[in-house]
């Protein structure tokens, strides 16, 4: 099981050495150094995966060292290897490589390439120590480095201040979350006496179901979740967070590193099955982040933003199924969302490798011919998160709606709307992009290099496929993902429905969906209609969408301009009006005192004889009175 | 004995320097000094010496010279003797007036540091804590920037009102003890003061170590001194002297007023917590980057008299873990801050940006000493203050929320500090910019090796101060 | 009682050197007597003695506080031979007259009858009128005197006024009798005596400059030569302070509550003024008068918390603080000769660059005054903190601190002025051997005292 | 000498004081009015001197010899700091050419 250590130690290496030798590398070696480890790291979580099958065994914990050790507080730094940790490091690693292999292509001739792929292993490195961590403390270990990552990629660009801005604000965002995130981890100490994973929920059981501690421990760590995978109201870093150069959006933004909540709720189950109330909250906060989300996604015309948003909608999903209390579906909807979303990312970022830098979909359009490879493979992973059978998003949204249905069928009636907006954007975007004639004349796009195509094929593949991983009693199937996930992840068992029903909603749904799908053909290939451009005054409602509910400049109004007004407001007024006066007035004061006294000293000596007189008649006065 | 020659190694060497010529043979013959010193430390370290070192010193008064060491005062010496190597060298190849003079300020200095560090006897404490500021006053009168003479005379003032305070609290306690009468400090943890008397007798001993830290409202003094100290005043100021504060804390009122401590407890963390957002919010928009250095060394010492104040194990652990960590981290980034200074004349944002384009490693040093500074996990700085807002989080859930404000507000303002100074377009007027040279990575890369070394492998200090923290926890 | 007596001779044959016409034989000669009276001094030490009836009691206070003085003198005597070299021609009776003055300061440490007391006040007081108006020309030096004159018999006037009201109410000029004369009053004393007693306390506090009776000492000291400032603030605060204490420590202990008090009010005025009038002061031998009036604040607190110690400390302090005083006003002398007649602060300008190792013992003796560690001026404010405290005198203390702090202040001023540039550079400031000597020595004695501090029980 | 002492104290005691008194507030009133310093001169002898008589007084009613000894001390002293007094009352007339107490306030604060 040592073998476990060079999962994450592989990608560290390709750090040290890209990150080291930068100077030295010349122009392909940082990344194909890069990719090779990463590559490498990923056949070894293949290799554990079987070994661990083969031993019989459900979990097993490799200690490195120790890394604090006082009082009762002792967090061992060291790893976990379960089936759920095994999931995720093989969706990171194997994600990993295939996008590490297509940033080779992507960032060619960008002079500080070889930086970009040591940060990109860097983040490989903590990601795989977020999910492989035996305690919360190392899982939050890997927690601030994909934060710090996901920092420096976003500006990797840093000459561009916006972009420099951008990372910050998601930096900060996440440390928002962090914050209850610690305080939670710090709580669950108190309470447990451990933040050992399997100590921890062996424990557990011992609170009675909804009990306020529990309740605190999972709200806090809860804030750190919304913070790392954006939902409301944390959601509006990433959007901005499209700054970075795309594969970085494809692994860190949509793929691996924003799915983090979602892993750590996972991970918590337990807790969480003890706190009813704290998975109502998670209910409300993911479905309304699934809608409003996808609102604002129907109105932007930048294709990485389009993306961001249906990211965000689509971590909303995930967050409504752990609410659910389904969490193996919403760990099988990360895996299906990492495949088609990756997917789509390198596809948009091919495109816009094609388009020579242009990310305006306004200005796209006729790709369709130019670029068959790219338009084959977006088109897969439209179908797949828009859930059209057989590919893959199909069959984890479609667990996600029945567990809805299941709780209430009010939920699964806000979540298939939900899923017709997704639909309606996504293929407004693929037409857009890829039908009608071009709408930019200057630009000759080309298909991009093998080395960048290959990737794709292979998302392709596994976007298509990947639900199968899954498949739902219903189409004879036995649920292979979730059963193996069941021994790490317990979810809530909900009563079973009757298979009539569920192919009812099935059906339902199917519909809805052919209906949007032919809207969207309508509206934008046979009238070929062009959203408008930035100039054009919309309809008050259309406007609020596209300026996405103004909820940035609502935060900057509650937030940013409040504190740095009352900053200006310390310093100047507190600080250097009331405090450093109060010391120097002291001094002042007594240097005045220390003039007035000079001032007795008159130099006339009748002065000073009456002076001594009266104070000895003063002092005769004195004694003798008292 | 060992501990005896750890404090005249740099005090005879001090003086010996004194009277050197040349100015090269001068920092060579210190940072020999200072390094053989930092050795003999580790050899402490490394084989405790259980033994202290006492002598007869006046004889009239009971006043013996004993030194001594424990958990605590390890820490300290090992951060003292740790970073003033590093202090003397941030001087070499720059031009400096009278260097064999400044230098043996500096190890001066260094030798009143060990010996406040190591007194066992609070007289000779006292005079220790006394001896350490002229030396630093003197640096920074005479190799201080603009409007020294005004800011120096402040901060000199202010300080020894605090000590003075200290002394008659010295001396009360010293009639206080029984026959024939001690500054032991052995002899002053016995003592049982009545409680009101504990009430008003913990100020008087606080206010010096107060203003030393500096804990809101005491803090006037530091950004002005900081802002005009020289490179090397800074490094000691901010590395080492704050801590003198702390440790003094530690010494004096933890053991001699238990119950003014108990009193006084909430009004002090409180006090500390207000200094973090304080301190925090001020830095957010100030626009020189070493004032905002300045403020930010405030905002994570008012964290620690914070938790010193809630004295649980995991406090006082995380305090002395990050009295090392803020040590090392701040005096790296002081010296990063002159390199801005020295590279583009100034350290006023407004007229900084875009280093990155020139001076890449100079960026990432720079960001990587941020990130210890803002708390990263694996860096120091997590450890500290981890363990510390976990103490605050025993006492209360509130101060844990308030003390962790500092993650975020920290990461506000360093990052908006590191994006100012580094990030952006290339200034025309920074085209002769160049990268760091090896000077600069003799100094920087160790320091930053050792936050990023006592982030992952934190334990070993944990180790050291084992006895200490335990101990103090009990006499709280 | 021999040393005495020899002192008087060798007074009287310093006054006639004064014929001969080398006048540089006189300072060693003087200093080489004084010595010798030194050494007769120490011989009696260990054993009292008394003399004239009882009315002077010789032992060890006085011996410890005689040899103290003595030491001093012959340090001011080595600096005055550089000093009068250069400044007057009838120099013999100026040494002549401080010897004189010097006895008188023997009869104050030594008295045990108020006669003797006033003749020690009187003995020493008259020489010092005539040296303040050593400069004859110098219209300064005149005014010093003429105030010191006036202001000092019209204390000598309530003194014996004082004296002669005690006396008339106990009978007797014996401290052993009056005090066992209060004694039997046990608190209530009648008026006539508590005036009496207030009358001579005061004349006494005129001598150590205890504000409201201080006016004198800033203008004295400013306009007297300034050998002879030294002598004042060295050898004259001793003899004051030994009197003081003599007669109220040694002789009148307990208190009279009364009296007390108004000690009590003299203290906190005078660590006040001291203070104060010291901060905003330009003129440095002003400067040094105001600190010595502080010191005397402190000096009282010392006597007043009447600890069986008080009298080592006020020897240790009033030796260290005249050991720290003289290389100033060397310091003070060479650095006004070089800036053509200032008396100004600012003459210490550029001292650090232009003679960096003066400057330091300036510093080292400076920060003495200021009572900062390791010198002995902490030491001696340690020990008088340290009494003080340990009677219970909280608040006053706290306030006494309070003052240090304001006279660290202006210490640190002058050392503030040493690192200064100054603008343009006047002539060169030459020291010559003795004097370098004389500083360092006397820096290094500040220092030794300070780290090896001792306590002569007496 | 017992007559002598018989006859002084045919007057009361209270008498002496009261005298000696006033003497003496005359001087400090002379002291502290007069600007001529010639006359401050004399006034500080008449306070003097009444102390003197003060001190004679004391010393007959407690029939002890001391005080009379006290008063010649007294009176040497006295004639001494006369001395010297004038003296420098002499220095000051040759350099100010006055003897106003009060034209001498150059040296102050």
């Amino acid at each position: 099981m040592n073998l476990a250590l060079l999962v994450p130690l592989l990608p560290l290496l390709g750090f040290l050495i890209t990150g080291l030798g930068y100077k030295k590398l010349k122009h392909n070696q940082a990344g194909i150094i890069a990719s090779m480890l990463v590559a490498l790291s990923f056949i070894v979580s293949v290799t554990l995966f079987f070994i661990l099958k083969s031993s019989g065994k459900d979990s097993a914990t490799v200690t490195l060292f120790n890394w604090i050790n006082i009082g009762s507080l002792n967090i061992p730094f060291a790893f976990l290897i379960d089936h759920l940790s095994l999931t995720m490091m093989m969706i990171v690693t194997g994600i990993g490589t295939l996008i590490h292999i297509y940033s080779i292509g992507y960032m060619h001739g960008d002079e500080r390439v070889n930086s970009f792929f040591a940060q990109m292993n860097l983040f490989t490195f903590s990601m795989l120590l977020l999910v492989m961590g035996s305690n919360y403390l190392v899982l939050f270990i890997g927690w601030e480095g994909v934060g710090l990552c996901s920092y420096l990629l976003i500006g990797f660009w840093y000459k561009n201040p916006a972009y420099n801005y951008a990372a910050r604000k998601a930096f900060i965002m996440n440390r928002i979350g962090d914050l209850g995130f610690i305080l939670g981890i710090l709580l669950l100490f108190f309470t447990f006496k451990s933040v050992t994973f399997s100590e921890v929920f062996q424990q557990a059981g011992a609170l009675q179901t909804g009990s306020t501690t529990i309740t605190l421990i999972t709200l806090l760590l809860l804030v750190g979740a919304l913070g790392k995978s954006a939902q409301i109201p944390l959601y509006t870093w990433l959007p901005d967070a499209m700054a970075g150069p795309t594969p970085v959006s494809a692994l860190i933004h949509a793929a691996t590193m924003v799915t983090a909540g979602i892993y750590m709720i996972a991970r918590s189950s337990i807790l969480y099955n003890l706190a009813p109330v704290t998975l109502e909250v998670i209910v409300v906060i993911g479905l309304a982040t699934a809608i409003f989300a996808a609102i604002i996604g129907l109105k932007q015309n930048d294709i990485k933003k389009v993306l961001a948003y249906s990211t965000v909608s689509q971590l909303g999903y995930m967050f409504l199924a752990l609410g659910l209390g389904a969490y193996s579906t919403a760990v099988f909807h990360v895996t299906t969302h990492a495949f088609f979303k990756a997917l789509l990312f390198l596809g948009a970022g091919s495109v816009i490798h094609a388009m020579g830098g242009e990310q305006d979909i306004r200005k796209m359009g006729g790709l369709k011919s130019k670029l068959p490879v790219t338009y084959l493979t977006f088109l897969a992973a439209t179908l797949a998160i828009s859930g059209i059978p057989p590919f893959s998003g199909f069959f984890s949204k479609d667990m996600i709606l029945s567990k809805a249905f299941e709780q209430n069928p009010m939920l699964y009636a806000l979540a298939l709307g939900g899923a017709l907006i997704t639909c309606f954007y996504m293929f407004r975007l693929l037409y857009l992009v890829f039908f009608g004639e071009n709408r930019t004349a200057n630009v000759h796009p080309h298909e991009s290099p093998k080395v960048m195509t290959v990737p794709l094929m292979i998302l392709a593949v596994l976007s298509t496929l990947g639900g199968f991983l899954n498949i739902p009693a219903l189409l004879g199937g036995k649920l292979g993902f979730s059963s193996y996930l069941d021994s790490a992840v317990t979810s809530k068992s909900g009563e079973e429905m009757n298979h009539t029903t569920e192919m009812g909603l099935i059906a339902l749904s199917l519909v809805l969906l052919a209906i949007v799908i032919y809207w969207a053909y309508n509206t934008f290939v046979k009238k070929a209609e062009v959203p408008a451009g930035d100039e054009v005054q919309l309809p008050a409602f259309q406007k609020a969408v596209a300026n996405k509910f103004y909820v940035d400049e609502l935060y900057r109004a509650v937030f940013e301009k409040p504190l740095a007004s009352l900053s200006v407001f310390l310093f100047k007024k507190v600080e250097s009006l009331i405090l450093d006066p109060a010391v120097n007035n002291i001094g002042r004061g007594t240097a005045v005192l220390g003039a007035l006294t000079r001032k007795l000293q008159r130099g006339n000596i009748s002065f000073y004889l009456f002076a001594m007189v009266a104070g000895i008649l003063l002092f005769i006065v004195f004694i003798l009175i008292i | 004995m060992i501990l005896l020659i750890l404090l005249l190694i740099p005090f005879i060497s001090g003086l010996a320097v004194a009277f050197f010529k040349g100015t090269q043979a001068a920092r060579t013959f210190a940072v020999a000094s200072a390094i053989l010193n930092l050795v003999i430390t580790i050899f402490v370290l490394v084989n405790p010496v259980s033994e202290g070192y006492s002598a007869e010193w006046i004889g009239f008064m009971n006043i013996q010279f004993n030194l001594a060491t424990d958990g605590i005062s390890l820490v300290m010496i090992l951060l003292t003797n740790l970073l003033f190597p590093f202090v003397i060298l941030a001087g070499w190849g720059r031009s400096q007036r009278n260097v064999p003079m400044l230098n043996s300020l500096i190890l001066l200095t260094q030798a009143a540091l060990n010996g406040v560090f190591m007194a066992q006897n609070a007289f000779l404490f006292y005079v220790f804590w006394e001896l350490a500021l002229i030396p630093v006053y003197f640096i920074l009168l005479v190799w201080g920037g603009d409007d020294r003479k005004s800011i120096t005379l402040r901060f000199f003032i202010y300080t020894l009102a605090g000590s003075l305070f200290l002394l008659f609290g010295i001396i009360y306690l010293y009639q206080l003890t029984p026959g024939s009468h001690t500054t032991d400090f052995s002899a002053f943890n016995q003592l049982q003061i009545p409680e009101q008397t504990q009430t008003w007798l913990f100020w008087i001993l606080f206010v010096a170590f107060a203003i030393k830290m500096p804990v809101f409202p005491f803090h006037t003094w530091q950004p002005p001194t900081y802002k005009m100290a020289s490179t090397q005043g800074a490094m000691i100021l901010a590395g080492v002297m704050t801590k003198m504060g702390i440790y003094g804390a530690l010494r004096f009122l933890f053991p001699i007023v238990p119950l003014g401590v108990q009193f006084w407890q909430p009004v002090v963390i409180i006090l500390g917590l207000i200094g973090v957002i304080y301190a925090s919010v001020i830095a957010f928009k100030h626009t020189n980057l070493k004032t905002m250095i300045a403020y930010s060394s405030m905002a994570h010492i008012s964290l620690m008299a914070a938790a010193m104040f809630v004295a649980n194990e995991y406090a006082v652990k995380g305090l002395l873990f990050q009295v090392m960590s803020h040590g090392i981290t701040i005096a790296a980034l002081f010296y990063l801050a002159c390199l801005v200074k020295e590279k583009t004349g100034s350290t006023e944002f407004h007229q900084l940006g875009g280093l990155k384009n020139k001076a890449p490693i100079f960026a990432i040093l720079f960001l990587i000493a941020v990130l210890g500074s803002i708390a990263l996990p694996l860096t120091a700085g997590f450890v500290g203050e981890f363990l510390m807002i976990a103490g605050l989080f025993q006492q209360s859930f509130w101060y844990a929320l308030f003390g962790g404000l500092t993650m975020i507000l920290g990461a506000i303002y360093m990052l908006y500090a590191y994006q100012r100074v580094m990030l952006g377009g290339q200034k025309p007027v920074f085209e002769k910019v160049t990268d760091l040279n090896r000077l600069d990575y003799i100094i920087l890369i160790p320091l930053l090796v050792l936050i990023i070394g006592l982030g992952v492998f934190p334990q070993p200090v944990f180790d050291m101060i084992k006895i200490a923290g335990s101990a103090l926890t009990m006499a709280h | 009682m021999s040393a005495f007596i020899f002192t008087v001779v060798l007074g009287i044959i310093v006054l006639y050197l004064g014929f001969s016409k080398n006048k540089s034989i006189l300072s060693p000669i003087s200093a080489g007597g004084l010595v010798v009276s030194l050494v007769l001094s120490l011989k009696d030490w260990g054993h009292q003695s008394k003399y004239f009836h009882d009315m002077i009691l010789i032992d060890n206070f006085s011996i410890a506080f005689n040899v103290s003085m003595i030491i001093i003198t012959i340090l001011i005597f080595l600096f005055a031979l550089d000093y009068y070299e250069t400044m007057e021609n009838h120099v013999a009776e100026l040494y002549a007259l401080m010897i004189f003055g010097l006895t008188g300061t023997f009869l104050m440490t030594s008295f045990s009858n108020l006669i003797m007391l006033f003749l020690g006040i009187e003995i020493l007081s008259i020489p010092l009128y005539i040296l303040a108006g050593g400069k004859k020309y110098s219209y300064r030096s005149n005014e010093a005197s003429f105030k010191y004159f006036i202001m000092g018999s019209f204390a000598t006037a309530i003194f014996l006024f004082g004296i002669a009201l005690v006396y008339g109410a106990s009978a007797t000029f014996y401290l052993p009798e009056i005090k066992t004369f209060i004694a039997q009053f046990n608190g209530h004393l009648p008026p006539m005596l508590l005036v009496g007693l207030l009358f001579i306390v005061i004349g006494v506090a005129f001598k150590i400059a205890a504000a409201p009776f201080h006016f004198w000492s800033p203008d004295v000291y400013e306009g007297a030569p300034t050998l002879v400032t030294a002598f004042m603030a060295t050898v004259v605060k001793t003899a004051g302070f030994a009197a003081f204490y003599r007669l109220l420590g040694i002789g009148l202990l307990p208190l009279p509550v009364q009296i007390e008090k108004a000690l009590w009010v003299m203290t906190f005025l005078t660590l006040l003024i001291g203070n104060l009038g010291a901060l905003r002061q330009s003129n440095f031998k002003r400067l040094l008068a105001y600190s010595a009036i502080a010191h005397s604040g402190f000096l009282m607190l010392a006597v007043l918390s009447q600890h069986e110690s008080s009298a080592s400390v006020l020897l240790y302090y009033t030796f260290v603080y005249s050991l720290a005083t003289i290389p100033l006003f060397i310091i003070f002398i060479l650095a006004k000769r070089a800036s053509d007649g200032l008396e100004e602060i600012l003459i210490f300008r550029g001292l650090y660059k232009e003679k960096s190792w003066i400057a330091i013992f300036a510093i080292i003796n400076l920060m003495s005054l200021a009572g900062i560690p390791p010198t002995s001026g902490f030491m001696a404010k340690y020990q008088v903190l340290f009494l003080a405290i340990n009677k219970g005198i909280l608040l006053t203390s706290i306030f006494a601190i309070v003052m240090a702090i304001i006279g660290v202040y202006y210490y640190f001023f002058v050392i503030r002025e040493i690192f200064t540039e100054r603008g343009q550079t006047t002539t060169k400031m030459e020291v010559t051997k003795l004097n370098a000597a004389l500083i360092i020595i006397c820096s290094i004695g500040v220092l030794a005292t300070g780290i090896f501090m001792w306590q002569i029980p007496i | 000498m017992k007559d002598i002492t018989s006859a002084i104290q045919i007057i009361p005691l209270e008498h002496y004081i009261l005298l000696c008194v006033t003497l003496f507030s005359i001087g400090l009133l002379g002291i502290l009015f007069r600007r001529n310093t010639i006359i401050i001169l004399m006034s500080i002898e008449l306070m003097l001197n009444s102390v003197n008589l003060l001190v004679a007084a004391f010393s007959a009613y407690h029939s002890d010899p001391a005080g009379q000894v006290f008063v010649f001390f007294i009176m040497i002293v006295a004639a001494a700091e006369v001395a010297v007094g004038l003296s420098i009352l002499v220095m000051m007339k040759r350099n100010v050419d006055s003897v106003d107490i009060n034209l001498l306030n150059r040296l102050k604060w």
